[in-house]
């Protein structure tokens, strides 16, 4: 059995390369049975953190600890970790069965031993009728399957998923969120899972760690971070795509008034805001409708159909591009009203753009 | 003859053209092979004079040839020099290869162009220097130093050979063997040499092929006991005394039978045109 | 020298591997350096025995074989072999390999296989009827005998290194000039040739190179007044008579300052690695 | 100019692939100014229909019209069409200004026109600052508007794009969505759009043509398609992710009553059904809801966050997954009851699924 832990800790890691640091200093704390999603665009250190996790690149500051014991001095080989890479890495020239059995043949256990275990792993990805072929022989969905039974048949303390899904296609990815989900409440262990997808970690994280330029931004549920990022470039990539820079009012308790072309709009602050000062004004275009008593009016610019209803785009009076929904399909140019809850319309100091 | 064009259908002077160039390949191939075919049936012909076919064949070209040169020993030492080169020069050759596929340093290119040199620059050139060198250390002469000479070209050829072969093997399944626990050796024995067993495979027939072939350096080297079979050849071509050309040619056919034998077994695992380049 | 190792800090017998790999790399590498600088000082020196240098130096080699060999026109016919090889070379072979490497036919592995064979075997082999065809249809002798001879193994060597440059091209590339209004000619002039400039110019470059190098085909099909160099330097070596050692290296010395220029020119072109092979 | 004209017909357009038949007898009929997305899954004829109409696959049965002249015997140099190629297919040896202005060199246009139509489109593409680079120093989004301009510049009487945007991210692919149909409107050309992705050809196209197999499905308006797929197949594609198997009641009209897992559902026949046949049922998932009333009962498998609600998977009583949407975290194991509005439980002939 796999020693188990109660808290993965990170402090301060830190990773340089050359002149460039990679991580600045992240902290973190995982519990056990948790699903935690690193999230970020690409180049924010969510890779090279999953990396450094797992030995492949040594730290160049700050220690790695499972509960008292430091891990970060650790050899790969000697972490126990299991890993699920992007493009699958398995053994070309290994049938699915030894690639399953790898890990458990490098601790040398017994031959039965293996085979029962290699068997409950296959099961529980549903591949035990494809285990005799290459992995050559199987489609892209399958080879990550095999990928995640090599990782999980060692009875890792710790499973690292590096952008498991990005090489399947729209339909396979969905199916197999689901899959890695079900696995994961299955065996009961403990993932870290980076992912530059959004929707992929509001999905499938217990909770999400956001990173930007080598720095979290913030840790939260899946909730609290679609409802309420604590800044405006954690909006950005949350989907808040309607940001614009203005200036606020006074605020009374967390709520403030925007203007936006002269509309004035109900607003709740996340980022302390001074008086007068410049802000960035987020909403998701889902949060922001076409209503005849609306406060904003706009030009309408393109109107896209997505099945039950409309995503739009047009130009305020001074120019401001908006996105938003409208249950019918809006004509270009058609001039029209739209509203926000002041709810849903959150306020971040700064003016400029992240 | 021709697959389908996605283009519409041909015009005349595409024909035309078409033809031409068909022709003129297909005469070239057809000439290339004619000639072999002369020197074999010549090979095994009693007279050949002025017509199509020889009257009579007969094998004794093959017997007095095989006498007359000593073939016997000509062909033991070919291989012993030949499976020495192919095993040294795969045994620093390979390794060599990876270091200089996995690691980038200051002047990997430069190592490159070195190891280059030997290949591009003709055996001629550097034979006489390599062999008096060998002469003065008393390596030259025998089978060593038509080992050691042998090796100038063919351990860079490895080098080169292996190093696509290796850098195609994706780092992420080295990184993935180590994380489940593979240390070093288990790495090379599990998954390194598997993957490589083709490219190792192909770049040592290709060396056999080349050291077979190579007739500069082992003519520069060799003493009267080390001569491999195509310095043989050459001695028969040019050596004192009328001989009749069928037993040239009863050579020519044994040195280009053994040859191809081997260029053969290596196309099984090469591609013909990756052999030759590829873009950048 | 070593850039950072992604995977953990080195264990001491990777250490000593690492050590004593470079070690043997470097010493053939420096031996081989060694070698071609004995023979450039020798070629400068007045007399050179025992000493680590010689006394004095001086060019009267150079001239001496300049004259004693006619390099003047050696030279001229060299230039003219090799230019006419290399023309010829790239009128038939990049057509024809863009002829292979766009259509499928049955039986096109075997084209390619039997392209490969003048590349593989060993001139020697061939060289000898080769010849002797030519002599017959009263080609060898001259010049024309040297270039024809010459081309049995360029023209493939043109099409093996033009093929995968040609598969490289995209064929929707092509699609797009036929859709924008691109005849055949205009694809050629305006599409095709700018993107194969890099192929042709490092295949022909190549082809220049294999043609100043080839001894054993322009040796038998040359007679005194088309000797090229590579030749020329084979009897000064082999000729009858005495001749100061110092005068063969100013021989080498030149020949291989023109060999390895134009190899030179022609690396800016084309990746070593990418010249010797690459995996399937 | 361009010639123009007002209809386009495919008339029984057929090519085979040696046995392989790609086209079985396409009928087709474009208006000028129509932009139209053929959609399908790999391999339904799509993109060889679309080759056969730029002339760069001969058709071996048919005819191709426009208005009286016959295009289908015409090389394709003379067709006049423009195309935008899914790996842009760019002359990578010239400028973007040469790139664009390639068709125009090829008609041997005067030097002053050429430059003047060239920045036009350049403008329209919104790339006239980068005319001097090469393709390869461009973004992928940059060389899929540079592939644009070089088909719009020509004034094509056809625009031809073979899913121009598979192999952009997907936060790009939005951006050149809009762009996409932005320009379709400005130059007002008719548009033929390839495409495997259902969301992309319901957000531009004004009408649909779903293929299978080499044959036409259905042809109609986004809405069309989205809410009243013709056939189980066109339903699974357009997401009807739910498709059951059962036996269907006695229809009253379109009306009609299925039973899932041993519940009644009321339901809208599409296809004719006889009663007591085999039929398919199909049902989005976002149409069927969690309901404390509702008709459904399943127990719950998984459960994932979309932001404002939840994507779960169940199982009912007899085995069935069923994919449903849900406003609170299910628990695996929870039982729920699922509803879905009668007019939104489609029904198909025949009991196999597509």
């Amino acid at each position: 059995m796999a020693r188990t832990f109660e808290q993965l800790r990170l402090e301060e890691i830190k990773r340089d390369f050359g002149a460039m640091s990679a991580l600045k200093g992240v902290n973190l704390s995982v519990r056990r049975g948790e699903f935690i999603a690193l999230l970020g665009p690409s180049g924010c250190g969510k890779s090279t953190a999953l990396n450094c996790l797992a030995g492949l690149l040594p730290l160049t500051g700050g220690s790695i600890w499972l509960d008292g014991q430091r891990i970060d001095t650790l050899r790969p080989e000697d972490r126990g970790f299991g890993m699920v890479f992007q493009n699958y890495a398995l053994f070309p020239h290994m049938s699915v069965r030894q690639n399953v059995a790898f890990g458990l043949t490098m601790q040398k256990r017994a031959r039965a031993e293996i085979e029962t275990r290699v068997d409950k792993a296959l099961d529980i990805v549903r591949l035990r009728d494809q285990s005799h072929k290459l992995p050559g022989q199987l489609s892209g969905g399958q080879q990550q399957r095999v990928a995640i039974a090599r990782a999980i048949v060692i009875e890792p303390r710790l499973v690292l998923m590096d952008e498991p899904l990005s090489n399947l296609d729209a339909k396979l990815r969905l199916e197999m969120r689901s899959e890695i989900r079900r696995i994961h409440n299955l065996i009961g262990a403990t993932t870290i899972y980076v992912t530059h997808d959004q929707e992929e970690a509001l999905s499938l994280a217990d909770r999400i760690v956001v990173m930007r330029d080598g720095l979290v931004r913030q840790v939260g549920t899946p909730e609290e971070l679609f409802a309420r990022p604590l800044h405006s470039d954690v909006a950005d990539f949350m989907g808040y795509r309607n940001l614009v820079s203005t200036h606020a009012g006074r605020a009374a308790g967390d709520e403030v008034t925007v203007t936006i072309a002269g509309a004035r709009l109900g607003a709740r602050v996340v980022e302390p805001v001074g008086a007068g000062g410049m802000v960035t004004v987020a909403i998701r275009p889902d949060d922001l409708a076409v209503s005849p008593e609306g406060p904003l009016s706009v030009t309408t610019d393109t109107s896209e159909y997505r099945g039950h209803d409309f995503y739009c785009s047009g130009a305020t009076a001074d120019g401001t591009t908006l996105y938003f929904t409208s249950p019918r399909r809006l004509a270009p140019g058609e001039a029209v009203r739209l509203a926000c809850s002041p709810d849903r319309v959150l306020v971040y100091a700064g003016g400029a753009r992240p | 003859m021709f697959a389908e064009r996605a283009l519409g259908t041909r015009t005349p002077s595409e024909l035309i053209w078409s033809v031409a160039l068909w022709t003129v390949m297909g005469l070239f191939v057809a000439n290339f092979m004619l000639m072999i075919l002369a020197v074999l049936v010549n090979s095994f012909a009693t007279q050949w004079f002025g017509t199509w076919l020889p009257p009579a064949f007969t094998t004794k070209w093959y017997v007095s040839a095989w006498r007359e040169f000593q073939l016997d020993q000509v062909l033991v030492v070919t291989m012993m020099v030949v499976g020495a080169v192919v095993v040294i020069s795969g045994l620093i050759g390979v390794p060599a290869a990876y270091a200089l596929a996995r690691r980038n340093f200051p002047g990997k290119r430069f190592v490159l162009l070195l190891l280059l040199l030997p290949l591009m620059v003709p055996p001629i050139t550097y034979g006489i220097p390599l062999a008096t060198v060998l002469y003065e250390a008393r390596l030259a002469g025998n089978i060593w130093g038509v080992i050691l000479a042998n090796l100038v070209p063919t351990v860079p050829f490895v080098v080169l050979v292996m190093i696509p072969f290796i850098e195609q093997i994706d780092p992420r399944i080295e990184q993935a063997a180590r994380l489940f626990g593979a240390g070093t050796g288990q790495l090379f024995v599990r998954v390194l040499v598997p993957l490589l067993a083709p490219g190792i495979l192909a770049a040592l027939l290709l060396v056999l092929v080349r050291t077979i072939a190579m007739f500069e350096l082992t003519f520069f080297t060799a003493g009267p006991s080390s001569q491999t079979l195509v310095v043989a050849l050459y001695y028969a071509v040019y050596a004192p005394g009328v001989r009749a050309n069928q037993s040239i040619d009863a050579m020519s056919i044994i040195y280009m039978a053994t040859t191809l034998l081997w260029l053969m077994i290596a196309l099984r695992f090469v591609n013909p045109v990756q052999l030759v380049g590829r873009p950048r």
